[in-house]
């Protein structure tokens, strides 16, 4: 257990609140565009090369084929309940854009825990990065769905081009893409890539989330327009996800590694291509409401207690 | 020099791909683009973090005619209304060659 | 459309935040930052280059009625005398939405 | 304030600092540069992307007498003529310091 | 040969299909500037100074002068016959300008071919990346020349000019800089920076391809412009080029990794370089032609066939 | 001695020098913004870790704290006396801002001599990134200080405010914020972190010292306006400054390692947070002047000459 909350101790995890921390000070410390993106860029190529590598020694089995559908089922159903529990209290625009965030995921923070499981030497499958392209977009649709639905605006929105925008987002097209690469190359490439892929992996994730520390910081700012309410769905969200998402992990008989990984893609918020999907369908939702709630509540609560406590309650339900 | 109405619209990022599709739906082929713009206004705080160009502005130039001006002057009105930025327009002589 | 004042400031990256400043004690709320701007004054070549910001500019771009520029206009004033950088002033039209 | 002539160019990056050469030849020292700028025009899209900025676009802007203009207005129109661009001259106020 | 095709099958390659995949799906996947920059400056420093270490092992022989003398003349040789080729089809301007991009080289392709002979574990001689350098400006030269010539306009231009500017060009004294670097520093140094130049290089061109494939898609868009005989000219010139590379690697008995290597440099086109000189030394010229052609026809063409095709040519000739 | 001066071999130097060099030959070779910016964070990051990995090894005792007390005397020192030497040749503003340009420190030039040790393979304490840390600010408050009272102006400015931005500056947090992460991590994870900041770490002093010689060799064309007076300056202030540090070193009697890295912090310049602060507090003050001094004078005096010269009277000492 204290190996698991060492999780604190890790270095990502301790730039991150140094971010946190230097804006909080007013530091002028910052890491302009594009560095950030080229942060992403490499973690998603990464992650989604490393998984395809690890796929390709895998059997395709049911179990994968469930754990996939699965986490695409989630990511249509998580922005309905999220949607019914905040409709009451912000506007139909706002609560279909959270709503979307919410059935989204973050890569980074998946990122984060694969990370996590490295340290901790527990293995997961490469289907799991998979399983987070596959997540990434169908939230989106069932967000704008539900906002035309309940708007009764059936306006100049056409659903195909949502569709297209989600599926050809430049973040699952470069995990799938790298992915797919991954199984094609075959064990000497893999081999060759591992400096850039796996040796620098963990400083570059550092790096990373020191820039997402800033960001975070300048968003918690204007969490004041949010409310309480919402600042407790920004937590209790993902806790209830977390649980459903243990839960289907308990039910397809997960190994402790793909459970964990499961239950942070259904736990986790998006705040890159929801954000960036959601201002050109529904411009009339807030950035200043979904953005800071997903970035600046979510993002940091499953980072620094969500991932060592989910993973804390698979092994005590394992061991049962 | 031939006078020419100068029409600036500042706009978020992602807003702005959209009044570029709506400069060329009305044939207006020539402006120009500064990307990575920050500002202000009703909409809150654009200060150009993160991850996405969520929270940036561009800024589109289109030196033209006053008639082509008036065609795409109502559609990009209805367009800022929604979407949120600014234009403006002002009078500029073109040094023409 | 509605006729406004269109104020262009291009001054240091670092002095332009202390205008940014003064248009907020001014209550002027609504204005766009182009950053990364290049230029050559009085005080010298201003590159670009280095490791901090020191040697470039930036440009805010703030859109106003007549008398709220009246307000901000004689600190703005003193401030660029001291600071460096240059403030102009011309008409232009709001696409008002 | 003082009334002043505001020429900003766009052209492409390489070609810009040839219009920066005509400036200083004819003692047009002070001046500020956008750089980064994309834009469509007569020589098709300049999108910004590629490994030189052989795709990308600059603006220059100068605010200086209209006398001064008039010196440097021919060789700009004539290299513009050849190398693309635009050239667009308004009226500004200088608040002055 | 299974082998030597397998090049497809290289995280490079695939990432640079990737690229155009994303781009041909209108994903908004990009890597925008400076990013770009940053990767080829990494890439020029590393393959100068990988080069240079080489070259203070070898000694300089007669072999290598008359390697980097036929290096030099093909840059100058190849913008005649090719200009001759094209003036009847398109303006003198263009024809000039497009002369010059063949004359020259591209040094990613260089590199790819790097990369291919160090996989297959093939050795390559230091002085190699000399030729690279030596090779990228003397073309442009000969571009302005031919133009000047046949347009009869002996203008402002001052060759002086355009001779410095070709010889202060950024990306050859980098080059040449790492070379000399690269040779004087002492196999200590070396050591100490191959996890920088060596360990991640192929990550690093990894991504460098993967944004070239982005770039090359947008490119793809302008070719309608060029009608069938320039396409057609994008892919015959680089294979008349090779052939001659071949053939002059026979004459000079060159190893296969040199050989490929002065075929890859003779047969690639310039995208760099070439269009900022031209730019400013014939705007007459149209980018919007010269660019693609060599970025979106040649370049992909000789990274996916031409690198596999010319080595194996050049091993059937060797074994003969 | 030849090893000493075999610095002058390191690649880091080299590409100094070529940057510088391309300037001079007027090359279109540039690194432009933000890569400089990763770059440092890169090796703030990578410094300040380290030294927080090594200093939970070290025991806290009298030594490490005189030294740290030292530093930071130095750094409010300093700025006098080189004010004094000032005030008569330029105005008092200059006077003012050059005083703290030199109190403060440059961490590239602490940053080279760091590397130069390793390839000595002679150790130096974590404690002196701290010392780096704490050095930083404490001159900009002198150098406003002895501004407002000779020029008699005791406007606007609050000390507050600046003592505020001092302590709060981004190379400060950034690496006070590694040092204490390097401190907390544990030893597994700076394993897990030394491909990113050892390995690759000599190469990315290398990229960033080829940037720098790029911006000296621009900043070099200013000097002209400094005059004699101000040149002569630029090289003796250091030079003193190293004599009085390695006559402290002596006095605390430090190891030859630490002794080099107190010496070259005290004998350095700053030309990032120094110059930044100024522009906010001291407008008057030309940074047309105080930049160039530092930066393409006294910068590349150290790492070319100091760095070895000053270790070699280090030693000499030492044997006596
Ligand atoms: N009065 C103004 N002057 C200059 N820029 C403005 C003004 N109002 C809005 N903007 C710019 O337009 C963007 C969008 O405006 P808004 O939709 O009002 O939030 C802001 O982020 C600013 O960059
Ligand atoms: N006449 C001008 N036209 C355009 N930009 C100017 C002009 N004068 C100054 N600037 C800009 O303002 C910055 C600061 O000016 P200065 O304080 O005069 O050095 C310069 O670096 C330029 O970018
Ligand atoms: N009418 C216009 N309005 C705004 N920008 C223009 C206009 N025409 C040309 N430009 C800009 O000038 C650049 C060069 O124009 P051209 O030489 O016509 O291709 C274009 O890429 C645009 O950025
Ligand atoms: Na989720
Ligand atoms: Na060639
Ligand atoms: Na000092």
């Amino acid at each position: 257990m204290n190996e698991i909350f060492g999780n604190l101790l890790n270095p990502p995890i301790l730039f991150f609140f140094l971010g946190i921390l230097a804006v909080l000070i007013k530091s002028d410390l910052d890491i302009p565009q594009p560095i950030p993106k080229l942060l992403s860029v490499y973690l998603l190529l990464a992650i989604g090369f490393k998984g395809g590598a690890e796929l390709a020694h895998s059997a395709v089995g049911p179990k994968m084929i469930f754990t996939l559908l699965t986490a695409v089922a989630m990511s249509f159903i998580t922005p309905l309940y999220a949607f019914i529990v905040l409709r009451k209290k912000v506007s139909i625009y706002d609560a279909g854009a959270i709503a979307a965030t919410y059935g989204s995921i973050s890569a980074v923070t998946f990122i984060t825990a694969s990370s996590f499981l490295q340290d901790l030497e527990v293995a997961y499958g490469g289907h799991m990065v998979a399983a987070m392209a596959l997540m990434e977009s169908p939230a989106i649709i069932v967000g704008v769905f539900l906002i035309r639905k309940f708007t009764k605006d059936y306006g100049e929105t056409s659903y195909g081009g949502i569709i297209k925008e989600a599926l050809t987002n430049g973040s699952v097209v470069l995990l799938l893409g790298s992915l797919i690469i991954g199984m094609l190359v075959g064990e000497k490439e893999v081999v060759n890539m591992k400096p850039f892929t796996d040796y620098i992996f963990k400083g570059m994730l550092t790096l990373f989330l020191l820039d997402m520390g800033l960001l975070t910081g300048k968003r918690m700012r204007s969490l004041r327009n949010a409310g309480l309410y919402l600042l407790g769905f920004g937590v209790l969200m993902p806790l209830f996800n977390a649980v459903l998402g243990i839960g289907l992990s308990l039910l397809l008989q997960l190994e402790p590694g793909n459970a964990l990984l499961l239950t942070i893609l259904v736990a986790s918020a998006s705040y890159i291509a929801v954000p960036a999907a959601m201002r050109m369908s529904v411009p009339e939702a807030n950035p200043g409401l979904y953005v800071p709630l997903s970035l600046a509540v979510t993002f940091p609560f499953n980072i620094i207690v969500g991932i060592p406590l989910y993973y804390q309650v698979i092994l005590w339900i394992d061991k049962m | 020099m031939k006078p020419l109405k100068k029409i600036e619209i500042i706009a978020g990022a992602i807003e702005s791909k959209k009044v570029e599709k709506i400069l060329k739906e009305h044939q207006i082929t020539d402006y120009s683009v500064i990307t990575g713009v920050r500002g202000r206004g009703g909409r809150g705080d654009r200060d150009g973090d993160g991850l996405t160009d969520a929270f940036q502005n561009r800024m589109l130039i289109v030196a033209c005619p006053e008639e082509d001006f008036e065609k795409f002057k109502e559609p990009l009105r209805n367009f800022l209304k929604k979407a949120g930025g600014i234009c403006l327009v002002s009078d500029v002589m073109w040094l023409n060659h």
